[in-house]
C-alpha cells in the first residue's frame, strides 16, 4: 500500500505543483491540500487517469475561528483501495467554489445543500434554490455563528417543565406514592 | 296487489343484495387476514364502516357532477339488480326478471362506471382522472371476452333471455359451465377483471394513485359507492350463477354458489401483485380472448 | 401546440411514497417525461444539534439518522471516534457488533420485502415479512432494550454484554427466518406477475452507476462486485467467509435477486459470528463523558448498510464537543439525482416500486 | 321526531359506537414514528381486528397520526391535510417529540408543542412508542370517542383565530386555500 501511495503522491505532485500531501501510514488514506481552483482538474485527473472513480463524500467543516470553511472531497479507488482526501479552504464570506457536478452527478445534491446551509455559491449550479428549507430568511443555518437554541426559543413554543431538568422519576413517585429503592436513587439526579 | 308485491319484492331484493354484498366483503377481509397470519376484523366490520361513513359530515363540493357520480353508480347497480332473476322460480323476488335480456344487461352494466367516470373527472383531482382512464381501458380489456362468452351462450341456446338460459339448463339437467366450458372459462377470466381484485386493481391502486377515482370522495359519497359496489358484486355473482350454474332454487343454495364463485378472484388476488394497465389489457386479449373465440366456434358447431 | 403533459405530485401525503418526501412528475399519458424530487420534510438538523452536545450525547442522536436501519450509523460514529482517539476495541465487542449489524440488515431486508411488494400490490408479502421482522426486533429488545433505536454500539465497544442464552435464541430465530425466506421466494420470486412488473423497469446501467456514484445493492444489481465489507473491511469482516452476490441487468428484478441472496448471506454471517465468538471484555471504558475530550483530527469511515455505503466524516478540534459530524447515506445519492434520472421514461405505475428498489430513505437524505 | 333530544342522544350513542369501531388512519408518515406503523398493522399486533385500517387520502380518513417531530415544512402540509379531512376527525400525537420537542428541543426546524398548532386528542409518549403503546393509544381514542369526548375538531373550529395565529407565526408565506368544512 505504501508503494501505491508513493506512486499516487508522485502523480499528483507532477501535475499539480502546489498540492501538499499528508500521509496516514497505518490507514488506507492519503490527504492532499490544494487550492480551490485546482479542485475540478485534480478530481478529473484522479477519476480518469488514476482510477478514483467513486466520489464517496464531500464533507464540509466551518472553521469559525479561522474565518474559513473547509471542503473535503473524499474519493475512492476500487482497485487501489485507497481513500484520497482532497481538501481545500475558502473564505467564509462571499466565496465561490468551482462546480463539479459534471464529473459526478451526485455532487449536485451536495452543492445545493452547501449553498443553502453554508451560503457558499457554486459556479453555474443548477437546481432550485430551496433544498431542505422552505421560506427561510435567516442566515445559513449550519454555520457555527447561527445559534439554533436562541432561534428555537424565539420562534417556537416550549412546553414548561423542561428547563428545570427535573427528574421524571421523582415527579412520578411524588404523584403515585411509590418508593424509589436505594440502588435506583444513585441514578436519579 | 301485484304492483304491491313487485314493489315490496324490489325493496327486499335491494336489501338482500346490500346485506349479502357487504357480508361477503367482510368475509373476504377476514379470509385475507387469515392468509396474512392475522386475526382480522369481524365479518360485520364493513357494516360498521359503512354506517360510520354515512354519519360523517360531507362538505366536499366539486360541482353537481360529483354528486351525480356515486348516484349514477347506485342507480345502475339497483336497476341492473332488478333485471337479474335472483331465484329460478321468481319466488319472493319477482322484479322485472322476465322482461330483460342479456344484451340490455350488457349496456346497463357499463352505465355505472361511465357515470362514475364523469363524477370523478369533475373532482379535479388528477389521480381520479387517471384512475378513471385506467378503469375504462381495463374495461375495454375484459368486456371483449365477456361479451364473447355471452354471445356464445346466446348462439348455443338460441335465446337472449336470462330466464331462457336458466330454463335450458333446467331442461337439459347440466349446467352451462359443463355444456359450454369454453364460454365459462372466458367468462371467469373476464370476471377477474370485473371484480377489480389483484392483479387487476390498478384502477384504485393506493400506492400509485392514492385509490384513484374515489380519492376525492369521503363520507356519504364513499358510503354510496361502497354500498353500490356491494350490490353490484351481488348482481355479478348472481348473474354468473344464473347463466352458468343453473340458478338457485332457494337462498341457501344461492349463497353457496355465489360464495364459491366469489372465491376465484379473491384467492387469486391475495397472492398476486397488480398488472399495469397495458399488461392487464394484454392479459385479457390473450387467453381469455382465445377461449372466447373457442366458445364461439364451439357454439356455432354444436 | 398545447402542452399535453400533466403535473402530478407524488407525496408528501401519499401511500406509495417511501417516507416523507415528494416527487413532482410530469406525465404524458402514462409515461414520465420529467421528475423532480423535493425533500426537506424531515430536516431536523442533527449536525447542527451536535455542536452543543458532547461526544456521548451526540451518540444518542446517531441512530435517528435513518429509521429503518439505525445500527450502521452508530457503528460509523463509534468507529470514527475510535479512529481519531486511537481507542482499542476488545475482540468480543467486534464480534458482537458484527452480529448486531447483520441482524439489523436482516430486519431491514424484511422491511424491504414488504415495501417492494406493497408497491406492486402484493400486500400478503408485507404482512408476512413485517410480521416476521418482529422476531428480530425481539432479539434487539432483549439485547438493547429498544425495538427500533438501540444506542448499543458506542465508542469503545458495546453497551451491554450478551444476555445468558442469547446465542441460542439468535440461532433459533435464524433457523426460522431461513425457512420463511423460502416461503417468500415461493410467493415473490416464483410469481410470473412480479417478474413481469419488475423486469426491464428502473434500469441503472454501469455507466449511469459510475456517473452517479451508485453504491450497495443497486451497484451489485448492474454486475459490479462492490461491497464495503470486502473492499474496505472493518470489525471482523475480513475473518468471515461470505459471498457478495451480483446480478446482471440493473433493473428492479436484478436488485431483488441481489437482496434475496444477501439476506441469506447475513444469516450465514450471523451463524459464523456466533460460532467464533470469543470471550473476554466487551467494553473499553471511556472516561467521564462530561470531561471526555477527543484529540484534534478527523476521520472518515464507511459502513455497508442495506441501501449501500454509509460514510461518516467526523472532525474534532480537541474539545468537549464534536466539531463536525457529517453523514453521507446511500439514499443521499440514490434518492435525488439518480431517482430523477431513472424515473424519466418509466411508467407512472412504477414510481413507488423504483423508489423502494433504489432504497430511497428520506430521513437519511435530510438528516 | 328525529330532532327530539332523546332520540338524538340515542343516535349519538349508536354513531359514536360505529365511529369507535371503525377508525381509518391517514397514511401519512410525517416522521420517524412511521416505522412502527407497519408492525402495528401486520400480523403480530394486527390493528385491523380493532377496526383500525389505513386510508389513502385525507377525504376518507378519520384519524391523523402525527408520527413524530414535525418540521415547519411538513407542518404546512399537515395543516392542509387536516383541514381537508371530514368531520368527525381526530389527531393523535405520536412520540415524545410531539409533546415537548423531545431530543430536538433546540432544533431550528422542528416544532416543539404540537397542540399549539393542531388540536390533539391523544398523545402517545415514548421514543419510539412500541406497537403496544400505539394500540393503547388507539384504545384511549376509542374510549374518548365512545364517551363523546374526542372533540378536538370542534375546539379547532371554535378557536380558529388562535390556531391560525400560531400557525402563521412559523409559516410566514401563507398560501393556502380556505376550506369551508
Amino acid at each position: 500500500m505504501q508503494q501505491l501511495k508513493a506512486n499516487l503522491i508522485e502523480h499528483i505532485k507532477t501535475s499539480f505543483k502546489d498540492a501538499r500531501e499528508k500521509d496516514y501510514p497505518n490507514e488506507n488514506r492519503l490527504d492532499f491540500y490544494v487550492n480551490k481552483q485546482c479542485i475540478p482538474s485534480i478530481l478529473t485527473y484522479a477519476k480518469d487517469r488514476l482510477g478514483y472513480i467513486h466520489l464517496s463524500h464531500i464533507a464540509i467543516v466551518d472553521w469559525l475561528e479561522d474565518g474559513e470553511i473547509e471542503l473535503i472531497y473524499i474519493i475512492w479507488s476500487p482497485e487501489e483501495k485507497i481513500k484520497m482526501f482532497v481538501r481545500t479552504r475558502v473564505e467564509r464570506e462571499n466565496s465561490v467554489m468551482p462546480n463539479i457536478d459534471m464529473i459526478w452527478r451526485q455532487a449536485n445534491t451536495y452543492e445545493r445543500e452547501f449553498r443553502e446551509m453554508y451560503g457558499i455559491q457554486f459556479q453555474g449550479l443548477e437546481g432550485e434554490q430551496d433544498f431542505l428549507l422552505e421560506d427561510w430568511d435567516g442566515p445559513p443555518p449550519m454555520r457555527r455563528d447561527f445559534d439554533t437554541e436562541a432561534y428555537a426559543d424565539d420562534t417556537f413554543f416550549h412546553r414548561p417543565g423542561r428547563e428545570d431538568a427535573q427528574d421524571v422519576r421523582e415527579a412520578i413517585t411524588k404523584r403515585s406514592g411509590e418508593e424509589i429503592p436505594d440502588f435506583a436513587k444513585k441514578y436519579s439526579r | 296487489m301485484e304492483l304491491l308485491t313487485h314493489i315490496l319484492g324490489a325493496i327486499a331484493t335491494v336489501i338482500l343484495a346490500f346485506v349479502v354484498g357487504m357480508s361477503y366483503g367482510g368475509i373476504v377481509r377476514k379470509i385475507t387476514a387469515r392468509v396474512h397470519n392475522r386475526i382480522g376484523p369481524p365479518w360485520y366490520q364493513n357494516f360498521i364502516d359503512a354506517f360510520k361513513l354515512y354519519g360523517k359530515t360531507t362538505a366536499i363540493h366539486h360541482g353537481w357532477m360529483q354528486i351525480m357520480g356515486p348516484a349514477f353508480l347506485m342507480v345502475s347497480s339497483v336497476v341492473t339488480l332488478m333485471f337479474i332473476p335472483v331465484l329460478t322460480n321468481g319466488g319472493w323476488f319477482p322484479n322485472l326478471n322476465f322482461e330483460g335480456d342479456l344484451i340490455f344487461l350488457l349496456y346497463l352494466m357499463v352505465f355505472g362506471p361511465l357515470g362514475m367516470a364523469l363524477g370523478a373527472g369533475q373532482t379535479g383531482n388528477p389521480n381520479s382522472a387517471i384512475g378513471v382512464t385506467r378503469g375504462l381501458s381495463q374495461m375495454v380489456g375484459f368486456e371483449i371476452p365477456w361479451v364473447m362468452a355471452l354471445v356464445a351462450l346466446m348462439i348455443q341456446f338460441d335465446t337472449t333471455s336470462i330466464t331462457g338460459l336458466m330454463e335450458a339448463q333446467a331442461q337439459s339437467g347440466t349446467w352451462n359451465m359443463f355444456s359450454s366450458p369454453f364460454a365459462f372459462i372466458a367468462a371467469v377470466l373476464a370476471m377477474l377483471g370485473m371484480f377489480r381484485y389483484s392483479p387487476f386493481d390498478i384502477v384504485g391502486a393506493p400506492t400509485e394513485l392514492a385509490s384513484g377515482p374515489v380519492s376525492e370522495n369521503g363520507g356519504k359519497y364513499l358510503f354510496t359507492m361502497m354500498s353500490s359496489g356491494s350490490i353490484f358484486a351481488f348482481v355479478k355473482l348472481t348473474l354468473y350463477v344464473d347463466i352458468f350454474m343453473g340458478g338457485a332454487d332457494n337462498l341457501v343454495i344461492l349463497l353457496l354458489k355465489t360464495f364459491s364463485i366469489y372465491m376465484i378472484p379473491v384467492l387469486y388476488g391475495i397472492v398476486s401483485p397488480r398488472y399495469r394497465t397495458e399488461q392487464a389489457i394484454r392479459f385479457f386479449w390473450g387467453w381469455p380472448l382465445f377461449f372466447g373465440v373457442l366458445a364461439l366456434i364451439y357454439a356455432s358447431i354444436f | 401546440m398545447r402542452d399535453k403533459a400533466t403535473t402530478l405530485y407524488i407525496g408528501p401525503q401519499h401511500p406509495g411514497i417511501t417516507g416523507n418526501m415528494m416527487v413532482r412528475v410530469k406525465v404524458e399519458g402514462d409515461t414520465i417525461v420529467k421528475a423532480t424530487t423535493e425533500v426537506g420534510y424531515l430536516h431536523r438538523a442533527f449536525e447542527k444539534l451536535q455542536e452543543k452536545r458532547n461526544w456521548l450525547q451526540s451518540f444518542t442522536l446517531m441512530c435517528r439518522f435513518c429509521v429503518p436501519e439505525s445500527d450502521p450509523m452508530e457503528e460509523s460514529y463509534a468507529r470514527a471516534v475510535e479512529a481519531i482517539e486511537g481507542r482499542e476495541v476488545p475482540e468480543r465487542a467486534k464480534y458482537i457488533r458484527v452480529m448486531v449489524l447483520e441482524l439489523a440488515r436482516l430486519a431491514s431486508f424484511m422491511l424491504w420485502y414488504g415495501g417492494q411488494n406493497g408497491s406492486l400490490g402484493l400486500y400478503t408479502m408485507g404482512q408476512w415479512s413485517v410480521g416476521d421482522r418482529n422476531y428480530i426486533l425481539d432479539l434487539f429488545e432483549e439485547l438493547t432494550g429498544g425495538r427500533v433505536y438501540h444506542m448499543y454500539i458506542w465508542p469503545g465497544g458495546v453497551r451491554k454484554d450478551l444476555p445468558k442464552g442469547f446465542e441460542q435464541k439468535v440461532l433459533k430465530t435464524m433457523d426460522y427466518l431461513e425457512k420463511r425466506l423460502g416461503d417468500y421466494d415461493d410467493l415473490m420470486f416464483d410469481n410470473a406477475i412480479f417478474k413481469k412488473r419488475t423486469q426491464g423497469v428502473g434500469i441503472v446501467d454501469k455507466e449511469k452507476a459510475i456517473e452517479h456514484g451508485v453504491v450497495g445493492a443497486v451497484l451489485r444489481g448492474c454486475g459490479i462486485k462492490s461491497d464495503i465489507r470486502i473492499d474496505d473491511p472493518y470489525e471482523v469482516y475480513d475473518k468471515l467467509d461470505f459471498e457478495v452476490p451480483t446480478a446482471e441487468g440493473g433493473d428492479i428484478w436484478a436488485r431483488a435477486l441481489v437482496r434475496r441472496q444477501e439476506a441469506r448471506q447475513s444469516i450465514r454471517i450471523i451463524r459464523q459470528v456466533i460460532a467464533d465468538m470469543p470471550g473476554g471484555s466487551f467494553y473499553n471504558k471511556i472516561p467521564n463523558p462530561q470531561k471526555w475530550k477527543i484529540p484534534a483530527g478527523d476521520a472518515y469511515v464507511r459502513t455497508e448498510s442495506v441501501r449501500g455505503e454509509i460514510g461518516m466524516y467526523i472532525a474534532s478540534d480537541g474539545g468537549l464537543y464534536p466539531r463536525r459530524v457529517h453523514l453521507r447515506g446511500a439514499a443521499y445519492v440514490h434518492g435525488i439525482t439518480l431517482l430523477e434520472d431513472v424515473l424519466v421514461g418509466e411508467n407512472l405505475a412504477d414510481i413507488s416500486a423504483i423508489m423502494n428498489s433504489l432504497g430511497t430513505c428520506p430521513p437519511e437524505i435530510e438528516r | 321526531m328525529i330532532n327530539d333530544k332523546n332520540s338524538q342522544k340515542i343516535v349519538d350513542i349508536i354513531q359514536n359506537w360505529a365511529r369507535k369501531q371503525s377508525i381509518w388512519v391517514l397514511a401519512y408518515g410525517t416522521g420517524c414514528g412511521a416505522i412502527e406503523i407497519p408492525p402495528t398493522m401486520t400480523s403480530r399486533y394486527d390493528a385491523e381486528r380493532l377496526g383500525v385500517r389505513g386510508a389513502a387520502t385525507p377525504r376518507q380518513a378519520d384519524v391523523l397520526l402525527i408520527t413524530g417531530y414535525l418540521t415547519t415544512k411538513t407542518l404546512k402540509r399537515v395543516i392542509r391535510v387536516y383541514e381537508q379531512m371530514q368531520d368527525p376527525k381526530y389527531v393523535i400525537g405520536f412520540g415524545s417529540c410531539t409533546i415537548n420537542g423531545g431530543m430536538y428541543y433546540d432544533s431550528y426546524n422542528t416544532i416543539k408543542v404540537l397542540d399549539k398548532y393542531l388540536p390533539v386528542d391523544v398523545y402517545i409518549n415514548g421514543c419510539m412508542p412500541r406497537p403496544e403503546s400505539v394500540l393503547a393509544g388507539f384504545g384511549k381514542l376509542q374510549e374518548l370517542i365512545g364517551n363523546g369526548e374526542a372533540n378536538g375538531a370542534t375546539k379547532y373550529k371554535e378557536n380558529l383565530e388562535w390556531y391560525r395565529a400560531n400557525q402563521k407565526k412559523i409559516i410566514p408565506n401563507w398560501v393556502m386555500p380556505e376550506y369551508n368544512w
